[in-house]
């Protein structure tokens, strides 16, 4: 073997272990803990930063996910159970399946249905134009039309529906990450269960005003007669504030409230055509279901 | 080089039409609509009830907290119902709704016209018979008056500075009361100078006034320690910290009060108001508002009952134009653009204007090109390019850091932007996000 | 009610200054300049303006249109204005295949690719300028004499800047005092009689413009002034302190594209800093550059160089110079 | 004078970034904000002093005392790479605070080439052990220079909309063109 | 993993300079022409595919505080290799790269491959990985050269096609920076159109 | 798919622990096994790199100078100049100098530093100029290299003793490249800085 060899060898020997136990003395006395779980957990959530679980990005909500004791009462809502229990297998924790949920527009206040009474003319936010005031229609709790859940939507699951002036969310790319409820300042979009194909029963107005009042504003308002309260089988719909509402848990999708509500508030969707029986209830709701077929 | 304030303003274009037309009495309305909250702070709380009769000067709605004020009922008659009534925030609030049966007035009030010039109360005294009588700022803020004269433990006041400044275009409420309610508002401003403790008082006057400037000169002899000071004419001189700048050179810390820099602004308007409560024992349930825009046939400046529907203005000036794109309750710089002309004038109504469609439709919306001119005319030193940007990417600390919270909203930002952007609009919407923010943080 | 009431926040009035309004009094403002080089270039700087300016709309429409998707907004007048600037840095007898390309590098490089007008951290026109300065240096810096209005285009006759000359001259180790004969007088500079880009050899020119665009409250003075004071104030010094190797400041202020840099490129408002101060800062440190460039860097020509660099300054700038702010003072009560 | 022309070869004319092309995945990847690219300047400003110290005085001593200068790379990459290990271990222990400010940035540059390549380049050029230091330093500042001007930028840019197309890299990318342009104004200064 | 796909990803789908934007210096360094590009695309393409192979057969031997200077020590062998290699029988190509032969031992794309890929997977699936990424670089370098040689020079691999220059900014550094840009978003747009 | 992979990598048993005797025996054994092969290879490729180097400094040598049949590289010599040196190769052929190649320097090129190999013959007449090294700017400065343009041929056979290498704009002989006059000036400094060692001393 060459004199070259042997030095070679032998400095960069010297050289790789000299540095070999500096780093190890340097390391054990300077040792600071990090778990590395949490970079784990994050690289298993979808990333999309979206804020839906309550904590600042995915990164945020890895680090409450290490953290917490009980993973339960954390969920993301964007990744849903699968990326729930690869996270619980990651811990080594248990998670609860939970159901499916999908936003809804509690609004039925097309341009047809309630008319205008002014102009708007500022920034074309809901937010600044609720700032402003009750909105360019009688009914000051219904949808302002100007597209702020379209905005925060990071999944393109919601549009405006130009003929209706209504948001419309497409169930198959919602991930009901809550963004919209968020930035909606009326507060007219709700996350309920997705049930068996979509199908869903709702009220789909947030109308507190007196019945005459609301009636007088919007063709479609709920007045608050409380017919549907009566008829609900379940007792799944409450009345507050001149207001139904059916709650998702109870409700077993029967449609009787349906039919009786008179001025087509509750909505049912993605439904089969009933048989024939009452034209005025069946042509609102066609159209309603046949534009969410079309998508 | 006459006075102004140190930084930025813009100047709109004056169009004072009604600044010739005196002060005309509107005929009484058939139900008025008096909304509980008129002021900044709680709103009050009604005492009377549907079927209830009252009187003109009545306490009809009672001050629920430190900052708030009563309602005193403007009419005589019989109150119809208490509900929620579309009201000039947009919203429908509660409003006491009275229908008008005859004039009435409550018999402690003095409706003789003569002057009376000496001061009987103590400072006190006047203080709470401001407190009683549901005085607010009448330039617009509508801050209940006895608040700001209420000094805290500690702090020295050495200039009372009244605000006759109306820089916003249009409006002439303020102008021709100073032309013909001088003498009561110089009296009213000696009772605000008792409250206050201080011997000297500056009154701020812009430029394009000079009858009221020449009117209130002479006048001024008469009263020891008040001046009457002109100022160049630009907007918004009518803010308070900008009337101060202007006047003494103080700058009023961000985030601070007036009384920091030892001042206390009061509005012309509330002067005359404080003159009528002390004087001549008559509470707040009427002020002047001008009727004006380029449209009314005959622009004029009405005394009027607060709750009277803003239809009825606008009728007595010639009726709404045919062209009319917005109704403005106050000025068009910071009024508020109304959505029905049914709504009551309130303590803070200032005027009403109305705008032709064409001139109300704002400029079509193009990128920013960055030409810096809204922060050279921001009177505070902000950047407005900067606070629309950060709002609308929801980046509140950043917001809070640039200063939002020192936005005084006079629009000037707006006014000058050549892209036609909605600075205001989207700055409005940061503060709001911000003041949540604070509010939240001292919890 | 059938009449329906328009609401939106305050304020209701607006001044009517619009950007397309700004942009065309930016036009207006250059059109002495664009006069003069026509009296002293000829056809060449018709050719060249209006190969500029109709291939800078093309590639604006192109983009907008077929790339971005966007709706055309042409009509503004900004790519009007990147048009007749590009035109104004080049020598009038330049290929009309590279000024397109300039116009493409300007339009594609310079702005669309940031997302259009606004948004450009870079000058357009500057970034096309240098880019063709970069990628042909030969075509790029042979500047036709100005030979009166019938000055051929292709077959101008060519020669130095007077910058060029003095550089070159001092670099041989010459007398300034030499040079100085070689060149036009300071009077023929004023107005313009001298080799060099279509748009930087009229002052007097330039100058109107400025004056036109101060009187329209389009821009303020202080880039401009702060430039200019700079260049006068560095050159100066160094002429103070030895005259025969260092040309006069007034000569620096008259040659090589400083005015129409100082006022035109200089004070775009989407590339220069918001606030008064930002501005002077700006304007200093353009002022430095040029003259570190044009004394001791390669180029004799500075001004394009410097007011790039401080371009990529400017968000800097804005981000740590603010305004004062009300309030902020420590007033002594 | 020697000193000064290689400061502002370093810095301007021959600048790390723009015109020598290294330190490039840092640049594109660091400079989002100017806070974080001023911690980076600041990490391989110290890195970059350090080894070029430490490189030097191995080539002195042992790669050309031995004559196996060809085991250049390897060592050099070597001794960079545990270097920055150590800084970043002792740092999160010595100065919590400083290790908050630099320690992200520390893995990131042991395959910094801007490192590696001014340990190579000092050697190349013959420069004594000064004369290395100062070129290692002078070259951290024009990387962060460039690093801190294009943050200025890409937060303006965060503040506009880029076309989609454009997002990220591209810009970015566009932007140093822009800026490499514009630094050719510097050439001939030294 | 099927092998074809994880050989043929690194082209398109997952190109490193194109697509991951990894190992942006050399890329923009010696893409002067295609020559120089390919030569060291094929460098890099033979140290990221040794380092892998190596790096792959004894992953488990290694511990990990030290894994990150024995990864870095056996690219580094590599890399002297290539460079003794190429400096005895081609050392014409070996000048123009200069510096940067010697800094593939810094390029993200050998660490990041060693480290996220060559760790995790089997000797056989790194080694094609290592190809398929190498040669991915090694076109992309290719292609970028050739564009900016095209354009700056009038010529591609060497054989000139128009007289006189080129747009000479793009031999220069500016021209690195524009050229990948566009390139990028180009093979943005392709892909997201094939997707 | 990737979590799994992590999930994987933790639950992997045969990975080796961080303890000391681990992380040394590694590194040293790494970077023994790496040294070896190198040094390995380096002996291997030792030869053909000084080959090469050779042949480099041969072919500029036998570009600049009249044929010869010596090993100018065996029998050159150093004269120090302006603070460096310049290398002297003289070209003999059966052992009558026929020529000598210099390798000289300049500083004030555009982009910094130019070497070239200058042949002089031995009258001190320009015989041939070969540019070694440079970084000038490609498309203009970088002309002076005959790959690129033939501008440097008009040195061929002129005598700097009556042929004023200064270019024409300074008041010489030389025509500069259109538009890089530095790099034209920086390549007569650099031939004149050859020409004038040789004249001083070089002629051996």
């Amino acid at each position: 073997m060459s004199t070259t060899i042997l030095l070679t060898i032998i400095s960069l020997s010297a050289i790789g272990s000299i540095a070999a136990i500096i780093l190890y003395f340097v390391a054990q006395k300077f040792k600071v803990f990090e778990d590395p779980r949490i970079g784990m957990v994050e690289e298993a959530l979808p990333a999309a930063n979206c804020g839906g679980c309550g904590y600042p990005g995915c990164r945020g909500f890895a680090e409450a996910l290490v953290r917490a004791d009980d993973i339960s009462p954390l969920f993301c809502p964007v990744g849903g159970n699968d990326v729930m229990t690869t996270v619980a297998k990651i811990l080594g924790k248990e998670v609860e399946a939970k159901e499916p949920l999908v936003a809804v527009i509690r609004c039925s206040g097309s341009f047809a249905k309630r008319p205008r009474t002014n102009e708007y003319d500022g920034a074309t936010t809901c937010i600044i134009s609720s700032n402003l005031y009750s909105g360019d229609t009688g009914c000051q709790y219904g949808c302002l039309g100007m597209g702020d859940c379209v905005t925060v939507c990071k999944f393109d699951a919601i549009y405006m529906d130009k003929e209706t002036g209504l948001p419309v969310v497409i169930d198959d790319k919602c991930t009901a990450c809550g963004a919209c409820v968020k930035a909606c300042p009326n507060i007219i979009i709700e996350l309920r269960k997705k049930n068996k194909k979509d199908r869903k029963i709702f009220v789909s107005c947030v109308n507190k005003d007196k019945g005459g009042i609301a009636k007088k504003s919007c063709e479609v308002a709920c007045i608050g007669c409380s017919k549907c309260v009566k008829v609900c089988p379940y007792e799944a719909i409450t009345l507050e504030n001149f207001l139904a509402y059916i709650d998702p848990n109870k409700c077993k999708l029967c449609r009787k409230c349906v039919e009786e509500c008179p001025t087509n508030a509750i909505l049912e969707i993605n439904f089969p055509p009933r048989k024939q029986k009452d034209e005025s209830i069946e042509g609102t709701e066609q159209v309603k279901s046949s534009e969410k077929e079309n998508e | 080089m006459l006075k102004t304030f140190a930084k930025g303003g813009v100047h709109p274009a004056e169009c004072k039409y009604s600044e010739d037309s005196a002060i005309v009495n509107l005929p009484l309305p058939k139900t008025v609509n008096i909304p509980i909250a008129q002021h900044i702070g709680a709103p009050s709380k009604a005492i009377v009830a549907k079927g209830d009769k009252v009187k003109v000067g009545d306490k009809i709605a009672e001050s629920t907290g430190f900052v708030s004020a009563n309602i005193h009922s403007s009419v005589s008659g019989t109150v119809a119902k208490i509900d929620d009534i579309l009201d000039s925030t947009g919203y429908k609030r509660p409003c006491i709704v009275i229908d008008v049966e005859g004039d009435d007035w409550n018999e402690t009030i003095d409706r003789s016209t003569e002057l009376k010039k000496e001061i009987s109360l103590t400072d006190k005294e006047i203080i709470a018979k401001i407190n009683a009588s549901g005085i607010v700022g009448l330039g617009g803020a509508t801050f209940p008056s006895h608040v700001k004269l209420s000094i805290p433990d500690g702090k020295k006041i050495n200039v009372l500075i009244i605000n006759g400044v109306e820089c916003e275009p249009y409006l002439t409420s303020d102008h021709r009361l100073m032309l013909e309610k001088a003498e009561e508002m110089l009296v009213g401003i000696q009772i605000l100078m008792k409250a206050l403790s201080v011997n000297r008082a500056m009154i701020g006057i812009e430029n394009n006034k000079p009858d009221a400037i020449a009117h209130l000169t002479a006048l001024v002899k008469n009263y020891p320690g008040i001046e009457v000071h002109p100022l160049k004419v630009q907007y918004p001189q009518g803010g308070e910290k900008q009337l101060i700048k202007a006047l003494i050179n103080r700058e009023v810390p961000s985030g601070g009060l007036p009384l920091d820099v030892g001042a206390v602004v009061h509005n012309v308007g509330t002067a005359f108001a404080v003159y009528e409560a002390v004087q001549k024992n008559k509470p707040l349930f009427e002020r002047v508002v001008t009727v004006t825009g380029q449209l009314i046939s005959k622009p004029s400046n009405f005394m009027v009952r607060i709750g009277t529907p803003v239809s009825q203005l606008i009728e007595a000036a010639g009726g709404l134009p045919e062209d009319t794109g917005k109704v403005i309750n106050g000025g068009p710089m910071m009024g508020k653009a109304v959505n029905s002309i049914e709504v009551p004038v309130t303590k803070g109504t200032s005027g009403i204007l109305i705008m032709s469609k064409d001139a109300a439709k704002r400029k079509k919306e193009s990128t920013c090109i960055r030409c810096a001119k809204c922060v050279s005319v921001c009177p505070q030193g902000l950047e407005p390019y900067l606070l629309i940007k950060q709002t609308q990417l929801e980046k509140n600390d950043k917001l809070e850091q640039s200063g939002v919270m020192d936005c005084i909203e006079c629009g000037s930002c707006s006014y000058t932007c050549p892209a036609g952007l909605p600075l205001l609009d989207y700055i409005r919407l940061g503060k709001s996000r911000v003041s949540r923010i604070i509010r939240s943080r001292k919890q | 009610m059938n009449r329906l009431i328009t609401v939106s926040p305050s304020p209701h009035v607006y001044e009517d200054t619009t950007v397309k309004r700004l942009m065309f009094d930016v036009v207006i403002a250059m059109l002495p300049a664009l006069a003069m080089s026509i009296y002293f270039f000829g056809m060449g700087a018709i050719i060249v303006t209006l190969v500029a300016v109709v291939s800078c709309l093309m590639f604006e429409w192109l983009i907008q249109k077929f790339l971005l998707k966007q709706e055309p907004t042409i009509t503004d007048g900004s790519a009007l204005v990147t048009g007749i600037l590009l035109a104004f840095n080049v020598p009038s007898n330049l290929p009309i295949g590279i000024i397109i390309l300039g116009s493409l590098v300007a339009i594609g490089v310079g702005k669309m690719s940031f997302g259009g007008l606004g948004n450009n951290p870079f000058n357009p026109a500057l970034v096309g300028r240098v880019f063709l300065l970069i990628s042909f240096p030969v075509k790029m810096t042979s500047w036709p004499v100005p030979g009166g209005f019938n000055t051929g285009y292709a077959d101008a006759v060519t020669g130095a800047t007077p910058l060029a000359i003095v550089k070159e001259g001092l670099g041989k180790g010459d007398q300034l005092s030499d040079l100085m004969a070689q060149v036009p007088s300071h009077m023929e500079l004023f107005y313009g009689h001298m080799g060099g880009s279509m748009g930087e050899i009229a002052a007097v020119a330039i100058l109107l413009g400025f004056a036109y665009l101060l009187f329209r409250k389009v821009i303020t003075w202080h880039i401009p002034v702060s430039i200019l004071l700079t260049i006068a104030l560095f050159t100066g010094i160094m002429w103070m302190v030895n005259p025969q190797t260092n040309a006069d400041p007034l000569f620096h202020l008259l040659t090589g594209g400083v005015m129409l840099g100082a006022v035109f490129m200089a004070t775009d408002y989407v590339t220069s800093p918001m606030t008064i101060k930002g501005m002077w800062i700006f304007g200093i440190g353009i002022g430095v550059l040029t003259v570190l460039i044009r004394v001791f860097g390669a180029y004799p020509e500075g001004v394009s160089f410097a007011i790039l660099i401080m371009n990529a300054f400017v968000p800097l700038i804005n981000a740590y110079v603010k305004p004062k702010r009300f309030g902020e003072a420590n007033n002594g009560k | 004078m020697e000193y000064i022309i290689i400061i502002i070869s370093a810095i301007f004319v021959n600048n790390v970034v723009l015109a020598q092309f290294l330190g490039i995945c840092p640049f594109l990847g660091v400079s989002s904000k100017v806070e974080t690219s001023i911690g980076m300047a600041g990490a391989v400003t110290f890195v970059i002093v350090i080894a070029t110290m430490v490189t030097y005085l191995l080539q002195k001593y042992v790669l050309v005392a031995f004559g196996i200068q060809f085991m250049q790379t390897i060592t050099f990459i070597l001794v960079i790479a545990a270097l920055v290990q150590l800084v970043e271990i002792i740092l999160k222990k010595a100065s919590p605070s400083l290790y908050q400010a630099l320690g992200i940035f520390l893995p990131l540059i042991t395959t910094n080439c801007a490192v590696l390549g001014v340990a190579i380049l000092a050697v190349q050029k013959e420069y004594n052990l000064l004369q290395s230091v100062v070129f290692g330093t002078a070259t951290a500042i024009g990387f962060g220079l460039a690093l801190i001007i294009f943050a200025g930028i890409r937060e303006h840019l965060d503040m506009v909309k880029i076309p989609k197309s454009m997002k990220g890299v591209p810009i970015a990318l566009v932007v140093a063109g822009i800026l490499a342009m514009a630094f050719m104004g510097f050439a001939g200064l030294v | 993993m099927n092998q074809l796909k994880n050989f043929t990803k690194g082209f398109f789908k997952e190109n490193p300079v194109l697509v991951l934007l990894l190992g942006m210096c050399p890329t923009l360094g010696v893409s002067t022409s295609a020559i120089n590009g390919l030569g060291m695309g094929l460098a890099t393409t033979f140290v990221l595919t040794m380092s892998n192979l190596v790096v792959s057969s004894v992953k488990s031997q290694i511990p990990d505080k030290v894994r990150i200077p024995a990864f870095i020590v056996i690219i580094a062998s590599f890399v002297t290799i290539v460079e003794l290699v190429m400096q005895a029988y081609i050392p014409a190509l070996f000048e123009q790269l200069g510096l940067f032969i010697p800094l593939i031992v810094v390029n993200c794309i050998v660490l990041g491959r060693a480290e996220a890929f060559a760790s995790k997977n089997n000797v056989l699936s790194s080694v094609i990985d290592g190809l398929g990424m190498g040669l991915g670089f090694a076109m992309a370098l290719t292609i970028l050269g050739g564009v900016r040689e095209m354009l700056g020079n009038g010529s591609f691999f060497g054989m000139k096609f128009i007289a006189g220059d080129g747009i000479l900014v793009f031999v220069l550094a500016p021209g690195a920076f524009l050229a990948l840009a566009y390139l990028i978003v180009l093979v943005n747009k392709i892909n997201k159109k094939t997707a | 798919m990737l979590n799994q992979k992590d999930l994987e990598r933790q639950t992997m048993a045969s990975k080796k622990e961080s303890t000391f005797i681990n992380m040394f025996l590694t590194l040293f054994l790494v970077t023994f096994i790496a040294s070896a092969a190198l040094g390995y290879i380096y002996e291997i490729t030792k030869e053909p790199i000084a080959i090469s180097k050779m042949a480099k400094q041969n072919n500029a040598i036998m570009q600049v100078v009249p044929e010869y049949n010596n090993e100018p590289g065996n029998e050159s010599y150093k004269i120090a100049i302006d603070g460096d040196s310049i290398q002297f190769f003289p070209a003999k052929k059966d052992g009558v100098l026929v020529g000598t190649a210099i390798s000289t320097f300049t500083n004030k090129g555009f982009g910094g530093n130019v070497r070239l190999m200058v042949g002089l013959l031995p009258d001190g007449t320009i015989n041939n100029i070969a540019v070694l090294e440079h970084k000038e700017t490609p498309g203009l400065g970088d002309k002076m290299d005959k790959k690129k343009s033939p501008w440097s041929i008009q040195f061929n056979g002129k005598n700097p003793a009556d042929f004023k290498l200064i270019v024409k704009k300074d008041g010489g002989d030389v025509d500069a490249i259109t538009a890089s006059t530095i790099s034209s000036r920086a390549f007569c400094d650099a031939v004149n800085r050859a020409y004038k060692a040789y004249m001083e001393g070089g002629q051996k």
